[in-house]
C-alpha cells in the first residue's frame, strides 16, 4: 500500500488535454515488469491516487510510460508534474490482454479516444511478434481530429502492409479528409475472419456495448472478445470494495475481461 | 482468567456497558463485565435491560464487533514530505489484545476479513500487523436475541474453531461456571493455570440444551439455499424498489456489519503543502460517492445501492471469498434505523421469484 | 467655516452590518446616524409556534458572538412563565458556559476588534508581525474560553447541549477537571491583559451615564439577577416592560430602547463594574484599582480595561465552578408547560439581554419579544460620537473618523442582534 | 526565485448571525498561519483595511433578503475567483427562512408609505439562488475545522474532505451509541449531512439537522419513522423546518406534515 517513488524524466503534450508521462524509479534496482494492459496506480502528491493503465511497450518496461487525460483533480495534478518531480507509483496490477493466447488468430484491435492507450502494448506486442498472428485490424476513433493519440505512430502504422488502420471521428473539423462516424462502423469493413479473431475493445462503455454488438453480429464469439473496464479504485489491490461488479474485483479479476463473463452484468443497469 | 492474562501482558477489550447499550472496550477488571444485564433486540430496536440472574454474558452481540478494532474507522496508511515521498508511517502491531467474550458469529467474521484483507494476492499490511498478537476467548451463546440468525448461517451458537479458549456460560443447578474448550496451544495453558474441575456429563447435557435453546428462539432465519442464484437472477425484481422507499442510504448497516469491510483514502495536506498524509476510512456502498467514475456514479439510485449491499453479502461475496458476507449476527436489522431486514427482504425476493415461477408454469 | 461630514460606510471590527455618519456645520454637529443596513431576521415573528423546547436552538442563531447569551436568556424567560428552578450543579454548569462565552468574546474584543485602535493598527494580524507573543497569547486565551463552552456546550458557536431545564448531557469530573490547569495558566494572563490595557492611552471623555445592569445578592451577575441602574432603578425582569421602551428610528433597521420613554441609558462590562464592584473577586479589585479604574469609571474607552477584568473574573469563576464540581443525578430539571408568560434577562457579554414569551399549555410559543444589549446602547452610542465629536473639532478628518469609530467600538456592538426585532411604526407621507 | 503572490482572501456577510464567519477567528491555533499562506484582502469583522478585488477566494456568509443583497452578490461574484458558500443560511437560505412560509407584511404593524430604509424581500434565499457557486459549505455553524480544511483544499488543488454521506457515518465511527435505536430519540441523523461529528448524539440528543439534507436523502421515510416513534405531524414539520428549512428535501417533507 505504500507508493514507490518515481521521477518524471520526459512529460509531454498528446492532444489538448492528454498527456504522456515517461518516470524512472528512485530504486532502479527493483526493477519493474508489466504485461500488455496492466494499470499503476499513480499517486499525485498531496492530491490523490488514481488507476492509470501503462501505455508503454512490455518489452522496454522503463521509462514507465503512461498517457493520461486530464479529466478531474488527481489527473489534473498529474498534468503539472514537471521533469524531475516525484510521483508515487503501485503496480502493476489487474489482468492483460489476451496477446499470447491470440497466438494464430486474427486480432482486431477497437479503440476509442484514451482507450487506445491501454491497448497501445499490446499493438506492441503483435507488431514486434508479427509472424505469430494473422491479419491485424487497428480501428480507433475519437471525437475530433485534434483529439487523435499517437499521431506519429499512427501514421507509421498507417503506412505498414501488414496491418489494417482504420480511423474515424465523430465530428470532422479543420482539413479533416478521414471516416466521419462511430468507431463501430468501421467493423464490418475491417479484414479479418470472424471464426478464428482476438478481439480487444477499451473505449468509453457505450461504445464498447455497441462493439461487442457489431463483432458478434459478423459472428466473433463473446468470448474471444476482451475489453477493459472502468470503475472507482481506491486501493487498486481488491481491498477497498469500489470497483466491485457483479461478482467481481474489476481491479483484480479484471480490468481485462473475456466479454462473455460480463454479458449477464453488462445487461442490467447500475451494477 | 483476566488477571493471568493481564499478568502476561494482554490488553483485555471485552463486552462493557456504556451509554445504555453493551459496546466492547478495554476492560480493566471482572466488575466492568455487563454482569445481570441483557438486551431485548428488534428492527431498529435494541432496550439495555437487566436480568434476575447474575449472568455474566447474558445478552446478545451490541452495536461495535472486534471489526472496530481490527479494521478501524480511521487509519492513516501514508504520511510523507513533499521531496520525499518515503513513508514515514509503517504498520505497527498492536498491543496484545485478548478478545474476552466475543461471540462465535464475531469470530467467523474475522475469519472471514481475513479471507478478505489477507489471503488475495496483495493483503493488508495494516489490517495483518494488527491481526497479529490477538487472544481469542469465545463465548457461546446460549440465548438468542431477536435479529439473530446464525444458525441459517452455519456460525453459532456455538464455535468450532478459530478461538484460543472457548466458553459456554452454564448457571444450571444454582452453580454458576464455565464450561471451557481449548482451541490452542495458548488456549490450553491458560486453561491449565485456571482453577478447573473435569467436565461432567451434567455440564454438557446443560450446555447441549442451551445451544437447541438458542437455536430455537432465534429471532430471525435466512433461507440460504440456492441464494446466490437467486439473486443473480432476481437483479430486477420490483421488491428492490420498496426497500428503496424505505431504505435512507444512511450506511448504518455497512458500519455495524462484522464483515463489511470497505474503504476509502483521503489525501491530506498541510496548509502550505509541504506535508501530506493519506488516511483510509469507513466506506459504504450506500454512498453515492462510491461508485463514482469520473462524469458520475454508476449506482445513482436507492434501488441500486441497496442491492449491491445485499447481493454483495449473500451472493457474490460466494463468488468472491468462498462463503457468504453474513454471519447472520443480526446487527443491520437492529441498527438500520428503519429496521430493514435481510432476512425478510431476501425472503420476500424468493417468495415472489416463487410466485412468478408458478405463475409461469401455469401459462 | 464650512461644514464637514465624517461618513463611514462599512464598520470595520464590529459584528454585523452599520456604518456611522456624523454632519458637522458651522462647528456644530448638526447630523449623527448610526446607520445600521443589516437586514432584518424578524425571530421574533417566526418563533411564534414553536415548541418551547426549540427556542434555545432557534435563538442562539441570533447571534454567533454570544449564542449561549441568547440561550440563557431564553431558558430563564421560559423556566420563569413554567415555574421551574434550576439550581446547584446544573445552575453551576450554566454559569461555567457562560463564563466561556465571556473569556471568548472579551478576548476576541479587546485584542482583535478593540486594541487595534489604541495600538495603530488595523488589525490583529498586523499586531502579530510586531508583538506575535502578545497575540498568540490573546489566541490562546479566547481558546481556552471556546474548550469550556465545548466541554459543556457541546461546541463553542450554536452549543447544542442547552436546553429549558438544564442540559442534554453533563460533562464529566475529569473533562472539566482537564481544562484547569489552562485555567491556571489563564489566570496569570488575564492579569497581564488587565495590566496591558491600563497602559493604554485614553482620551479624556467622560460623560454622565445612566448604567444598567443585572445584580445578584451574592455574585458578580453573569446568568441571572434584577435589573438595576445608578439612578435607583430595581426591577425583576418581569418589569422590565414597564420601564424600558422601544423606539424605532427611520436610519437603522433597528431599534432604540429608552428608560422610561425617554432616557438612554449605558449596559455593558462598563455598567456591571460600577454597579457591582462589591461582588468581584478580591484580586480583580486589587487589579482593577492598580489599572487605575474605579467605580464610577464614566469613560467608555476605558471598556476595554473593564473587559479584560471581567476575563479575569470569568477565568476565576470557572476555576472554582470547575474545582467544585460534582456532576448533578440528572442533565436536567422536569419541565411541564402551562399556559403562562415569563420574562428573563441575562448578562450577554455586551450587556442585558432581556427575553420575554406567552406560551400555551401545549408548550407553543404564542408570543416572543426579545430586547439585545445593542439596541439597548444605540442611542448612547449616537449621543457619544456627538460629544464626542464636539470636544474634538480640532482633529483632521482621518484621525476623527478613526476616533468615532472607535467611539463605536467601545460598545463592542452587535448589530446582527440588534436587527431581528423590528416592528416598524407607521410613517405615512 | 521570484516568490509567488499569495493568493487574496475576502469575506462577505450577508443575513446571518456572523457565527460562520467567526469561525474562521475561532480557529485560534491556525490563525496566523492562514494570514501566513493567504492575504486577506477583505474581512471587515476583522480588519479595517479593506482592499479592492478581484480577489482569488471569497467566502460568502449569509443569505440574500433584499434587493440591495441580491444586487451585491452578483458584484462580489464578479470580483471573485472562487467563491464558497459557508453555512446553512448562504447554502440553504438559513433560519431566516423560516419567512418563507410566513407573510412578512405581518411583521410590520402597519404599511407604511416610504419604506425606503427596510426593503425586504420576502424570501430568504441561498446564494446558490443568485450566482453561480464553487463550493458550499454546510452547517450552522459550519465546523472551523472543515472551513480550514476547504480552504486548505483550494490552496492545494485537491479535493476537500468533506463528505455529503449522513451522520450517521461519523456516528458509527466515532463509537457513539444510536439515540434512536437504543433509546427513540428521534433524529436527524441518516438524511442529515455529515460535518459536526456527530455531536448531538454524544451529547445525548437526536440531530436537528443543522447540516441540512445528506445527498440522496428519503426523508419521507424518516419522516413516516418518526410518526412510529410518537411523534406529531407537526412534531415532524417542525424537526424538517430548523436552520435548513428550505432546502429542497427538508422543505417538502416539512410541508407533507402541515396541517
Ligand atoms: C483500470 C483503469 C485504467 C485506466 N487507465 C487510464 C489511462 O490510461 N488514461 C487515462 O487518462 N485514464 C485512465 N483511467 C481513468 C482514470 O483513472 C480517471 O480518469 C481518473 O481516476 C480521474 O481522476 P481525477 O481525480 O482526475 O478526476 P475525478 O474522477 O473527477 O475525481 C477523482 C476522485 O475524486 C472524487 N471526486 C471528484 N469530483 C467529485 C465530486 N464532484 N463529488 C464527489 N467526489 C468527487 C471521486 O471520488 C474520484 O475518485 C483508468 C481507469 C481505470 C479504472
Ligand atoms: S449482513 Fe447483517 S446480519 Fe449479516 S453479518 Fe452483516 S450485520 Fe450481521
Ligand atoms: S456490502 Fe457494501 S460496504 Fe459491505 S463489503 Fe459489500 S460493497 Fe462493501
Ligand atoms: S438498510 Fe437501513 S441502515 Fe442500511 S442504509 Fe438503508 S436505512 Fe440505512
Amino acid at each position: 500500500m505504500t507508493p514507490r517513488p518515481f521521477r518524471v524524466k520526459r512529460t509531454y503534450a498528446e492532444t489538448d488535454d492528454t498527456f504522456t508521462l515517461e518516470l524512472e524509479p528512485e530504486r532502479p534496482e527493483e526493477g519493474f515488469a508489466f504485461a500488455a494492459g496492466q494499470f499503476n496506480m499513480l499517486y499525485a502528491y498531496g492530491v490523490g491516487e488514481v488507476p492509470i493503465s501503462i501505455s508503454g511497450d512490455p518489452l522496454k518496461p522503463l521509462p514507465l510510460i503512461h498517457t493520461t487525460r486530464s479529466v478531474g483533480l488527481v489527473t489534473e495534478a498529474l498534468r503539472r508534474l514537471k521533469k524531475g518531480d516525484l510521483i508515487g507509483v503501485r503496480g502493476p496490477f489487474g489482468t492483460s490482454w489476451p496477446v499470447i493466447p491470440a497466438r494464430g488468430s486474427d486480432v482486431v484491435i477497437v479503440a476509442g479516444g484514451i482507450g487506445l492507450a491501454p491497448l497501445r502494448p499490446a499493438l506492441y506486442h503483435v507488431l514486434r511478434n508479427r509472424e505469430d498472428y494473422g491479419q491485424i485490424a487497428l480501428l480507433y476513433g475519437t471525437r475530433t481530429p485534434s483529439d487523435m493519440l499517437f499521431t506519429k505512430e499512427l501514421e507509421q502504422w498507417r503506412g505498414r502492409f501488414d496491418m489494417d488502420v482504420g480511423i474515424t471521428v465523430d465530428r470532422a473539423t479543420g482539413s479533416w479528409r478521414g471516416n466521419v462516424g462511430v468507431v463501430t462502423r468501421l467493423i464490418s469493413r475491417a479484414p479479418f475472419d470472424p471464426h478464428n479473431t482476438v478481439a480487444m475493445v477499451c473505449g468509453p462503455e457505450i461504445m464498447m456495448r455497441y462493439t461487442v454488438m457489431e463483432l458478434t453480429k459478423r459472428g466473433v464469439p463473446e468470448s474471444r472478445v476482451f475489453v477493459s473496464m472502468e470503475r472507482n479504485m481506491k486501493c487498486g489491490i481488491g481491498l477497498c470494495g469500489h470497483c466491485q461488479f457483479g461478482p467481481s474485483f474489476i481491479c483484480k479479476d479484471g480490468p481485462v475481461y473475456p466479454h462473455d463473463v460480463l454479458t449477464p452484468w453488462l445487461r442490467r443497469w447500475e451494477i | 482468567m483476566l488477571e493471568a492474562l493481564q499478568h502476561n501482558g494482554w490488553t483485555i477489550i471485552g463486552p462493557k456497558v456504556q451509554d445504555g447499550v453493551i459496546v466492547l472496550d478495554e476492560i480493566q477488571s471482572v466488575d466492568d463485565f455487563p454482569i445481570g444485564y441483557s438486551d431485548r433486540q428488534g428492527p431498529a430496536r435494541y432496550r439495555l435491560t437487566r436480568r434476575a440472574n447474575k449472568a455474566v454474558f447474558g445478552y446478545n452481540v451490541g452495536p461495535q464487533s472486534p471489526k472496530a478494532v481490527l479494521h478501524a474507522a480511521r487509519k492513516v496508511i501514508w504520511r510523507g514530505k513533499k521531496n520525499d515521498l518515503k513513508s514515514q508511517e509503517t504498520a505497527e502491531p498492536l498491543p496484545h489484545i485478548a478478545f474476552v467474550g466475543i461471540r462465535p458469529c464475531e469470530l467467523k467474521a474475522i475469519l472471514i476479513q481475513d479471507d478478505v484483507l489477507l489471503r488475495g494476492p496483495y493483503g493488508d499490511a495494516f489490517y495483518a500487523a494488527r491481526r497479529k498478537n490477538l487472544f481469542f476467548i469465545v463465548v457461546n451463546c446460549g440465548q438468542a436475541g431477536g435479529t439473530c440468525f446464525c444458525a441459517s448461517t452455519n456460525s453459532g451458537p456455538k464455535a468450532d474453531s478459530g478461538f484460543d479458549l472457548s466458553a459456554t456460560e452454564l448457571m444450571g443447578n444454582d452453580d454458576h461456571r464455565f464450561l471451557m474448550q481449548a482451541g490452542s496451544r495458548r488456549g490450553e495453558e491458560l486453561l491449565a493455570s485456571l482453577p478447573a474441575r473435569p467436565v461432567t456429563e451434567e455440564d454438557l447435557k446443560e450446555s447441549g440444551a442451551l445451544f437447541a435453546h438458542a437455536v430455537e428462539t432465534m429471532g430471525r432465519t435466512l433461507d440460504t439455499h440456492g441464494l446466490k442464484e437467486l439473486l443473480y437472477q432476481q437483479l430486477e425484481n420490483p421488491r428492490w424498489q420498496e426497500v428503496a422507499e424505505r431504505c435512507l442510504g444512511c450506511g448504518n448497516c455497512t458500519s455495524v456489519c462484522p464483515t463489511c469491510f470497505c474503504s476509502t483514502v483521503e489525501d491530506w495536506t498541510s496548509l502550505d503543502g509541504s506535508e501530506a498524509r493519506r488516511e483510509r476510512r469507513w466506506d459504504s456502498c450506500f454512498s453515492v460517492d462510491f461508485s463514482y467514475i469520473h462524469g458520475g456514479s454508476i449506482r445513482q439510485t436507492g434501488m441500486s445501492r441497496y442491492r449491491q449491499w445485499m447481493t454483495h453479502k449473500l451472493a457474490a461475496w460466494q463468488d468472491q471469498f468462498g462463503t457468504l458476507g453474513c454471519v447472520g449476527c443480526g446487527r443491520c436489522i437492529t441498527w438500520c434505523p428503519v429496521g430493514i431486514d435481510i432476512t425478510e427482504e431476501a425472503a420476500a425476493i424468493r417468495s415472489s421469484a416463487q410466485q412468478k415461477e408458478a405463475l409461469d408454469g401455469n401459462d | 467655516m464650512k461644514s464637514r461630514t465624517v461618513k463611514v460606510d462599512y464598520l470595520a471590527r464590529v459584528e454585523g452590518e452599520g456604518g456611522l455618519l456624523v454632519k458637522i456645520k458651522d462647528n456644530k454637529i448638526s447630523e449623527v446616524k448610526l446607520n445600521i443596513f443589516e437586514p432584518p431576521r424578524f425571530f421574533e415573528a417566526f418563533l411564534r409556534g414553536r415548541h418551547f423546547d426549540e427556542v434555545p436552538d432557534i435563538t442562539a442563531r441570533i447571534c454567533g458572538i454570544c449564542p449561549v447569551a441568547y440561550q440563557m436568556s431564553s431558558c430563564n424567560a421560559i423556566e420563569s412563565a413554567f415555574g421551574v428552578h434550576v439550581d446547584g450543579a446544573l445552575r453551576n454548569l450554566r454559569r461555567l458556559l457562560y463564563c466561556g462565552e465571556w473569556i471568548e468574546s472579551h478576548v476576541l474584543h479587546v485584542f482583535m476588534l478593540h486594541a487595534p485602535d489604541f495600538l495603530g493598527y488595523q488589525d490583529a494580524i498586523q499586531i502579530a508581525k510586531d508583538h506575535p507573543e502578545l497575540v498568540k497569547n490573546a489566541l490562546r486565551l479566547k481558546k481556552l474560553g471556546n474548550e469550556i463552552m465545548r466541554v459543556v456546550g457541546g461546541r463553542e458557536i450554536h452549543p447544542i447541549n442547552v436546553r429549558v431545564g438544564g442540559f442534554y448531557r453533563t460533562p464529566t469530573k475529569e473533562a472539566l477537571s482537564a481544562l484547569l490547569p489552562e485555567l491556571e495558566w489563564a489566570k496569570e494572563m488575564a492579569v497581564e491583559m488587565i495590566r496591558f490595557t491600563a497602559g493604554l492611552s485614553f482620551p479624556d471623555f467622560d460623560h454622565d451615564y445612566e448604567f444598567v445592569s443585572l445584580r445578584h445578592p451574592d455574585e458578580y451577575p453573569v446568568h441571572e439577577g434584577r435589573i438595576v441602574s445608578s439612578k435607583g432603578l430595581d426591577i425583576t425582569a418581569a418589569e422590565y416592560n414597564r420601564h424600558f421602551v422601544e423606539e424605532h428610528v427611520p436610519h437603522a433597521n433597528a431599534l432604540h430602547s429608552l428608560k422610561d420613554g425617554k432616557t438612554p441609558y449605558l449596559c455593558g462590562p462598563l455598567a456591571r463594574f460600577n454597579l457591582n464592584f462589591d461582588k468581584l473577586s478580591p484580586l480583580c479589585q486589587k487589579e482593577a484599582e492598580s489599572a487605575g479604574v474605579k467605580p464610577p469609571c464614566a469613560n467608555q474607552f476605558k471598556s476595554i480595561v473593564v473587559r479584560s477584568i471581567e476575563t479575569l473574573f470569568a477565568v476565576e469563576e470557572a476555576t472554582k465552578i470547575i474545582s467544585g464540581y460534582a456532576p448533578p443525578d440528572k442533565p436536567s430539571v422536569e419541565v411541564v408547560p402551562r399556559s403562562s408568560s415569563g420574562a428573563g434577562c441575562s448578562e450577554a457579554p455586551r450587556g442585558i439581554l432581556y427575553h420575554h414569551y406567552k406560551l400555551s399549555d401545549q408548550g407553543m410559543v404564542m408570543d416572543a419579544r426579545i430586547v439585545p444589549p445593542t439596541s439597548q446602547n444605540q442611542r448612547m452610542m449616537e449621543y457619544d460620537l456627538r460629544s464626542f465629536v464636539e470636544k474634538n473639532l480640532s482633529l483632521d478628518k482621518e484621525e476623527l473618523t478613526l476616533r468615532c469609530e472607535q467611539a463605536v467600538r467601545n460598545y463592542d456592538p452587535c448589530i446582527s442582534c440588534a436587527t431581528h426585532f423590528l416592528k416598524l411604526q407607521i410613517e405615512q407621507e | 526565485m521570484k516568490k509567488m503572490a499569495k493568493p487574496r482572501l475576502a469575506v462577505w456577510k450577508f443575513a446571518s448571525c456572523d457565527g460562520c464567519q467567526l469561525s474562521l477567528l475561532d480557529c485560534e491555533d491556525e490563525l496566523l498561519a492562514v494570514a501566513d499562506v493567504v492575504e486577506i484582502a477583505n474581512f471587515a469583522e476583522a480588519s479595517r483595511e479593506i482592499q479592492p478585488g478581484p480577489y482569488n477566494i471569497s467566502l460568502v456568509e449569509g443569505s440574500i433578503t433584499t434587493p440591495h443583497d441580491a444586487e451585491r452578490i452578483h458584484k462580489i461574484r464578479r470580483d471573485s475567483g472562487l467563491l464558497i458558500t459557508i453555512g446553512a443560511c448562504a447554502t440553504s437560505g438559513g433560519i431566516q427562512a423560516l419567512r418563507n412560509w410566513k407573510d412578512v407584511n405581518e411583521f410590520f404593524s402597519l404599511v407604511y408609505g416610504s419604506p425606503h430604509f427596510i426593503e425586504t424581500l420576502k424570501k430568504s434565499t441561498p446564494i446558490s439562488d443568485h450566482v453561480f457557486v464553487d463550493y458550499e459549505l454546510r452547517g450552522c455553524p459550519v465546523n472551523k475545522y472543515q472551513l480550514l480544511e476547504v480552504l486548505n483544499a483550494f490552496l492545494n488543488q485537491r479535493k476537500p474532505n468533506i463528505f455529503p454521506h449522513s451522520v450517521c457515518m461519523e456516528c458509527k465511527a466515532n463509537k457513539t451509541t444510536c439515540i434512536m435505536v437504543a433509546k427513540g430519540i428521534p433524529c436527524m441523523g441518516p438524511v442529515t449531512h455529515s460535518g459536526c461529528g456527530a455531536l448531538c448524539q454524544s451529547f445525548n440528543r437526536g440531530s436537528f439537522g443543522c447540516y441540512g439534507p445528506k445527498e440522496a436523502t428519503n426523508t419521507n421515510s424518516l419522516g413516516g419513522h418518526f410518526k412510529e416513534l410518537g411523534m406529531s405531524g407537526d412534531g415532524v414539520m417542525r424537526i424538517f423546518r430548523n436552520f435548513n428549512a428550505s432546502a429542497e428535501p427538508f422543505r417538502k417533507e416539512s410541508e407533507a406534515h402541515e396541517k
